[in-house]
């Protein structure tokens, strides 16, 4: 994957992300952000981590994204479309996240990174073998949070008689 | 034996009984308390006649401990405290019977009488008090009866206003005299009088001490600054202008002198001013007396009057002189009080104007009245005489012309005035319907006795002659001094008797002086505009000040505290994404700092 | 022998407490045990009286009937109790106001039980107060005296009464937390560590802690003594209290502050107290001049007794400044009388109250004719109260100005100025309401009915025994303030 | 090679993109998205972090420790159950109250 692929994924992610936060429309946000998710998986692939850019578009864009369009649809409202979507107090949070990103991007511009020492990329075997020595604890957990999320979710979301 | 504590105690028992049970006793009161009065005076001649066999002033006990000494009380006996009892004893005793007529139908008749009581033993305490603090005691005692005798016909709200003026006048004086008093104590160490002849060359905080102990004195009797509430005293009934206002009350300042003449003595500069302000008071008395036009007003001014030169007397030096006058004039201005009290009670009217002709009508009152004026004025044979010529020998020859010319002055003014008194109350035609008629025994009886030491009194002498040695009278300055009486006679005699039209010319022109005299040099207006006035404001503003100020800084505090909190409170919105804002935000700071960016 | 001091202090609690369990209808058996119990402790400390051997006297051994007990052991606290000449008065001052304000409480109806129930708190608290000589127990007993006295003038006080309390309430608390903090700053301070206010004496403190724990303590004596910045509580709360409640606050609560004055400022801080003392004069004079000017101007009975009060605490100021025997003396002497005149005169403007439910000054007049016995106790107490020679309020003041005029003879003079006006405003204040013409509206008054004359008569009769003979009372507290006044002989 | 800064560039962007979103949607559901995009920031870093500065031995011959990577898949993980029981939750508060609009939710404030 040549370096020159990165800079117009990154592009997209920003501009779909700005779209996703500002349109009026909700449906119209899902599916940007959807786009955003599809170019991080591009982003991924290019950092040697396939499988993670795989996961990313299962879980997140098959999966989450479908959660949201579907919520969308249950929730959809005829004159949301026309209603402002953004809140009164969008003027100071501009302002605040503005300051955010200068200070992020100027201490990011400032230091000097230790220069990159790239090691071998890494097989997804030595992935899994480390998933499975390391962190067996944490991945236990993961299922049993997941376990405990379908089933909050389904309490929740129960219709009561 | 000693019995002298014992003099003040019997009129004492007498008020406690009258104030008690007086309303049950009705005529008896007056009994006890002239009763009293008579065994007072009793004691006060067995005291005197204890004197002579040398007797002397003696401790009773200690009274309070002062910066670790102990201060006791005693009773000091010598030749100025028993002309003083006397005095106040004898004149008391008749001016007591003569009240018994005049307040005979008055709802209040024991409470007067209990009142006059307390007043009896105030005063004969007072001239037997050794030190200055029991001295104190019974001097606010006097001015409290006087306060509570002048306000005694209350119903009329002049007379209650006269009282507290004349309270609270006293009071002012009293209050140099407390801060002299603690001056003295604590450069000499002691309050007793005794001490005082072991005072050494004048010293300036004495002197000061000397000057604030003649404030309590202009007080009390009546002197220029504070002589305002002497005028209006003459609101109570008379007896107790005569006993109170005229003879003894008053005098008691010029006791206080005499009692610390050693004290005034050695310092120049306070003897000083207690001569010129008696000249000060009595010419200015003088010349108010002579155009007033109520017969109590102008026997009240004419009190002043002699009071200053009573004082005046001391002021040049002459101890003697000063307090012989102080015993004749006890007794005929006591006389000239209770005879205008005798005209009032018949007449019913004060103004001279409307009075006229009495003399037919009313021959005792009128010829004691006329004996009374004659004193007064210095005619020769009548007590006054003798004891103004001392004063004026004293001063003469003292070397105090001006006081001198002063004294000679006043004397002139007072005949002057008291023939016009006579001549327009007793003698002339009547100006106005008048049905007058004589008063009842009980009121003449004293009257003439009065009359009689009135004329007599002179030949006594001053009770402390042979004490201090006083000049033999120069039969140049008694010719002098009679001459100028005469003359005041002679020239009211013209004015008013003969109506003559030079005299009544001169009068006519002078009238802006006449309005000034009349209004009494509007120091009562002063008074009331420079201090009554800006006081009353000025408790206002401070009252005021207090609600506003203090009060208004503590329910401040009180709002801020709300105010605060209702702001505070406003910043709970409860929408979340208000709290998200402000966590952001905060984050950011932190990482603002964290980064030193 | 019996704990005499204890059974004091804890006789009032103990009838609170059987009140307590009393039911409320039984009201005419409430009165008269409540009259039992302050009668007893009257009758204690008269005896406490006659048992004080006023010849005990020197700095350190000067307390008797002393009760000295572990209390909380492990923080240096202790039980700690005793009387000496400067506590002695106001003790029987005390409890004699408590049994007439008892007495004179018979004018409450409503919510008997109650009302008697912070009574007796109250009694426990002051006598307390009076009696502690540990710091801890004399805070304990100082916010004692709060609680009842806040629900008093709260309940059963006059229109503003909830304005009045909640300010009383919130004033004297300040005061008392600075009071606090010094305690605590005292104890740390000092070498063995102790709340023992005797041994605090011992102790010396370097000059610039003594100055901030005597300004410490002074506040919260001065929001009781009232001085000058800090008075405006008292006359809203006497207007609004009931008048046997005004009588105690104005009879004894004001008398705390000046004592703790003398029992715990002066001893302890003695630097502070030298360095201090023009201060304090000063404050005093200010407290005399200004309360007669502002008394002058009011209009309301209650409230020129209490701007009156306000001018005779600054006498016992300026007295306690002058840091010399006659000084000390005039102080304790001038609270102990003013507890008494003020005392009578709260309870007379309750007996004009009950009758004419009004206190306005101009609304009355002549009543000399119709209520003769009532004239001569006001008249005789408000001339003891301007401080007429021959009667006790002018001791008093006589020796208070005495002992300050030798340090501050300018101070007297403007004293001598604030007296001239409180003659002022008193006889003012009886030509309204005694002279001049009858007032058609006064007509109706009955005079005083026994219980009221019960109530003033022994008040009156202790002003003329103090005022003729001082030495009674003198004596008692004499060793006591030569002891005083000796730690500021050096 | 692309320097590890635009990695750090993108995801602030992202970061900031995803804060914005959360304080200003008034549509519940919008606050959600932008959450999600907050996370994939985080993820991005992650992933970038280990693959640049993987090794630890400093020669590049060791085998990367793939730890950011699998930080990356739990956080994805946590970020589905996340969104499932914030969108059932959505659902349930819209059965409710009939809207999504923030505003109406203040029943804390009384």
């Amino acid at each position: 994957m040549s370096e020159m692929l990165f800079y117009p994924l990154a592009a997209s992610v920003c501009i779909f992300a700005g779209l996703a936060v500002t349109q009026k429309n909700v449906f119209h946000c899902a599916l940007y952000l959807a786009m955003v998710l599809l170019s991080i998986a591009g982003i991924y692939f290019y950092l040697d981590a396939p499988f993670l850019g795989v996961i990313q578009i299962l879980v997140y864009v098959g999966g989450i994204i479908t959660l949201f369009v579907f919520a969308i649809k249950l929730t959809a409202h005829i004159e949301d479309k026309v209603i402002r979507q953004t809140s009164q107090q969008w003027v100071p949070s501009l302002m605040i996240t503005g300051i955010l990103l200068c200070v992020l991007f100027r201490f990011f511009s400032q230091n000097p990174w230790a220069n990159p020492n790239l090691g071998k990329p890494t097989t997804l075997a030595q992935l899994g073998n480390f998933l499975m020595t390391n962190y067996a604890v944490p991945f236990e957990f993961i299922s049993l949070l997941l376990l405990a999320a379908m089933v909050g979710a389904i309490v929740i979301g129960k219709v009561k008689k | 034996m000693h019995i002298a504590h014992y003099i003040p105690l019997f009129p004492f028992l007498a008020f406690v009984i009258n104030i008690f049970v007086g309303r049950r006793l009705k005529i008896g009161s007056a009994y006890l308390a002239v009763g009293t009065c008579v065994l007072s005076f009793l004691c006060s001649l067995k005291v005197w006649q204890g004197f002579l066999q040398g007797e002397r002033s003696y401790s009773l006990g200690t009274w309070l401990l002062i910066q670790g000494k102990p201060l006791d009380f005693g009773i000091i006996v010598d030749p100025l405290t028993i002309m003083m009892l006397l005095i106040v004893s004898f004149i008391g005793t008749f001016i007591l019977i003569y009240s018994i007529g005049y307040m005979h139908d008055d709802p209040r008749f024991s409470r007067y009488f209990a009142y006059i009581s307390l007043f009896m033993a105030s005063m004969l305490g007072l001239v037997l008090a050794d030190n200055f603090i029991l001295l104190l005691i019974f001097w606010e005692g006097v001015g409290l009866c006087s306060y509570f005798l002048i306000a005694f016909w209350h119903e009329r709200p002049a007379a209650a206003k006269a009282g507290i003026k004349a309270f609270v006048t006293t009071r002012i004086g009293d209050t140099g005299f407390l801060v002299g008093m603690l001056l003295l104590f604590f450069t000499t160490g002691t309050f007793h009088f005794s001490d005082f002849q072991f005072l050494r060359g004048p010293e300036p905080v004495l002197t000061l001490a000397a000057i604030l102990i003649f404030a309590g004195a202009i007080g009390k009797s009546a002197q220029f600054p504070l002589h305002v509430w002497l005028p209006d005293a003459m609101e109570g009934p008379t007896p107790i202008s005569a006993l109170i206002h005229a003879a003894t009350m008053v005098a008691a300042g010029v006791y206080l002198v005499a009692r610390c003449f050693p004290l005034f003595a050695a310092h120049p500069a306070a003897l000083q001013t207690v001569a010129v302000i008696g000249g000060i008071s009595a010419l200015m008395a003088a010349t108010i007396a002579v155009v007033n036009n109520d017969i109590k007003r102008v026997l009240a001014y004419s009190t002043i009057s002699q009071l200053g030169l009573m004082m005046l007397g001391l002021g040049v030096g002459g101890l003697s002189a000063g307090t012989f006058h102080l015993m004749t004039h006890a007794f005929f201005k006591a006389l000239l009080f209770l005879c205008a009290g005798s005209i009032i009670h018949a007449v019913g009217i004060q103004d001279i104007r409307q009075m006229g002709g009495l003399f037919s009508k009313m021959k005792v009152t009128s010829v004691t009245f006329c004996i009374g004026a004659l004193a007064l004025a210095g005619v020769p044979p009548f007590a006054g005489f003798w004891s103004k010529d001392e004063i004026l020998l004293t001063a003469w020859n003292n070397h105090h012309p001006v006081l001198f010319a002063v004294a000679l002055l006043t004397s002139l003014l007072t005949s002057f005035y008291m023939a016009r008194l006579i001549f327009l109350v007793l003698f002339g035609k009547p100006r106005s319907e008048l049905h007058a008629h004589e008063s009842p025994a009980v009121m003449t009886i004293p009257l003439v006795v009065l009359s009689v030491f009135a004329a007599l009194a002179g030949f006594i002498g001053s009770p402390l002659k042979e004490a201090t040695g006083a000049y033999e009278g120069s039969q140049v300055m008694m010719l002098a001094s009679t001459m100028v009486s005469l003359t005041g006679l002679g020239l009211a005699y013209l004015i008013y008797i003969r109506q003559m039209a030079l005299p009544q010319s001169l009068l006519m022109s002078c009238q802006g002086l006449k309005q000034l005299l009349l209004n009494k040099y509007y120091i009562d207006e002063i008074y009331e505009v420079v201090l009554v006035k800006p006081i009353l404001r000025l408790c206002q503003g401070s009252f005021s000040f207090d609600m506003k100020i203090v009060d208004g800084l503590v329910n401040g505090v009180a709002n801020v505290t709300q105010f605060c909190s209702g702001v505070l409170r406003r910043t709970q919105t409860g929408l979340v994404q208000n709290y998200l804002l402000v966590q952001v935000f905060g984050v950011v700071l932190l990482i603002m700092w964290l980064l030193k960016i | 022998m019996i704990p005499i001091l204890s059974t004091l202090i804890f006789l009032p609690l103990l009838g609170a407490i059987i009140i307590f369990c009393l039911p409320p209808r039984l009201e005419k058996s409430i009165r008269f045990l409540s009259l039992l119990v302050t009668g007893v402790v009257l009758a204690v400390s008269v005896c406490l009286v006659m048992h004080f051997d006023p010849a005990v006297g020197g700095a350190s051994n000067s307390m008797q009937f002393v009760e000295y007990h572990p209390w909380l052991h492990n923080l240096h606290i202790w039980y700690f109790l005793g009387v000496d000449g400067l506590s002695l008065p106001l003790v029987f001052l005390t409890a004699l106001l408590g049994f007439l304000a008892c007495l004179s409480s018979y004018e409450i109806k409503e919510r008997v039980k109650e009302y008697f129930i912070f009574y007796l708190l109250l009694m426990t608290g002051m006598i307390g107060t009076f009696l502690a000589l540990d710091l801890v127990l004399f805070y304990i007993f100082w916010e004692i005296v709060l609680i009842p006295m806040y629900f008093l003038i709260g309940i059963w006080g006059g229109p503003r009464r909830e304005y009045a309390a909640v300010k009383f309430f919130l004033y004297t608390l300040a005061g008392s937390v600075l009071m606090l903090l010094g305690i605590l700053t005292a104890y740390f301070l000092s070498t063995p560590h102790t709340f023992n206010m005797l041994q605090l004496g011992l102790s010396g403190f370097d000059l610039r802690w003594q100055i901030i724990l005597f300004l410490a303590f002074f506040l919260a004596f001065a929001v009781k003594v009232p001085v000058f910045p800090f008075h405006t509580w008292l006359p809203d709360a006497h207007v609004e209290a009931p008048t046997p409640v005004s009588v105690l606050l104005a009879g004894v609560l004001l008398k705390m502050g000046g004592y703790g004055l003398l029992r715990v400022c002066f001893p302890i801080f003695k630097a502070a107290a030298f360095v201090l003392a023009p201060v304090l004069a000063m404050l005093g004079v200010v407290n005399i001049v200004y309360g007669a000017w502002v008394a002058f101007a009011q209009t309301d009975f209650k409230k020129m007794v209490a701007y009156s009060s306000v001018s005779h605490m600054g006498f016992v100021l300026l007295g306690a400044a002058s840091l010399t025997v006659t000084g000390f003396n005039g102080a304790l002497l001038g609270m102990f009388n003013h507890g008494i005149i003020t005392g009578g005169m709260f309870l007379l403007v309750g007996v004009l109250y009950t009758r004419a439910h009004t206190r306005e000054l101009n609304r009355f007049g002549g009543l000399t004719n119709s209520m003769p016995f009532y004239a001569f106790c006001l008249t005789f107490l408000s001339l003891a109260s301007l401080g007429l020679p021959g009667l006790s309020g002018f001791v008093g003041e006589f020796l208070s100005l005495v002992g300050a005029f030798k340090p501050y003879p300018w101070l007297v003079v403007a004293a001598g100025i604030g007296l001239v006006m409180t003659v002022g405003y008193f006889l003012s204040m009886i030509g309204r309401v005694l002279l001049g013409a009858l007032n058609p509206k006064c007509v109706p008054y009955v005079d005083m009915n026994t219980r009221e004359l019960v109530t003033i008569v022994p008040l009156m009769a202790i002003v003329l025994i103090v005022g003729f003979y001082p030495q009674s009372v003198l004596n008692f507290q004499q060793e006591a303030m030569q002891g005083l006044a000796h730690l500021f002989k050096l | 090679m692309i320097p590890l800064e635009h990695f750090c560039l993108l995801s602030a962007f992202l970061f900031c993109a995803g804060i914005y979103g959360a304080l200003t949607r008034r549509n519940a559901i919008g606050i959600l998205i932008s959450i999600e995009l907050i996370l994939n920031a985080a993820n991005i870093n992650l992933v970038a972090f280990n693959k640049y500065l993987g090794t630890n031995d400093g020669l590049g011959q060791a085998p990367t420790v793939p730890s950011g990577q699998v930080f990356a898949l739990f956080v994805v993980a946590i970020a589905a159950a996340a969104s499932v029981v914030g969108l059932v939750l959505i659902i349930a508060i819209y059965r409710h109250a009939k809207s999504l609009f923030t505003e109406g939710f203040h029943l804390m404030k009384e």
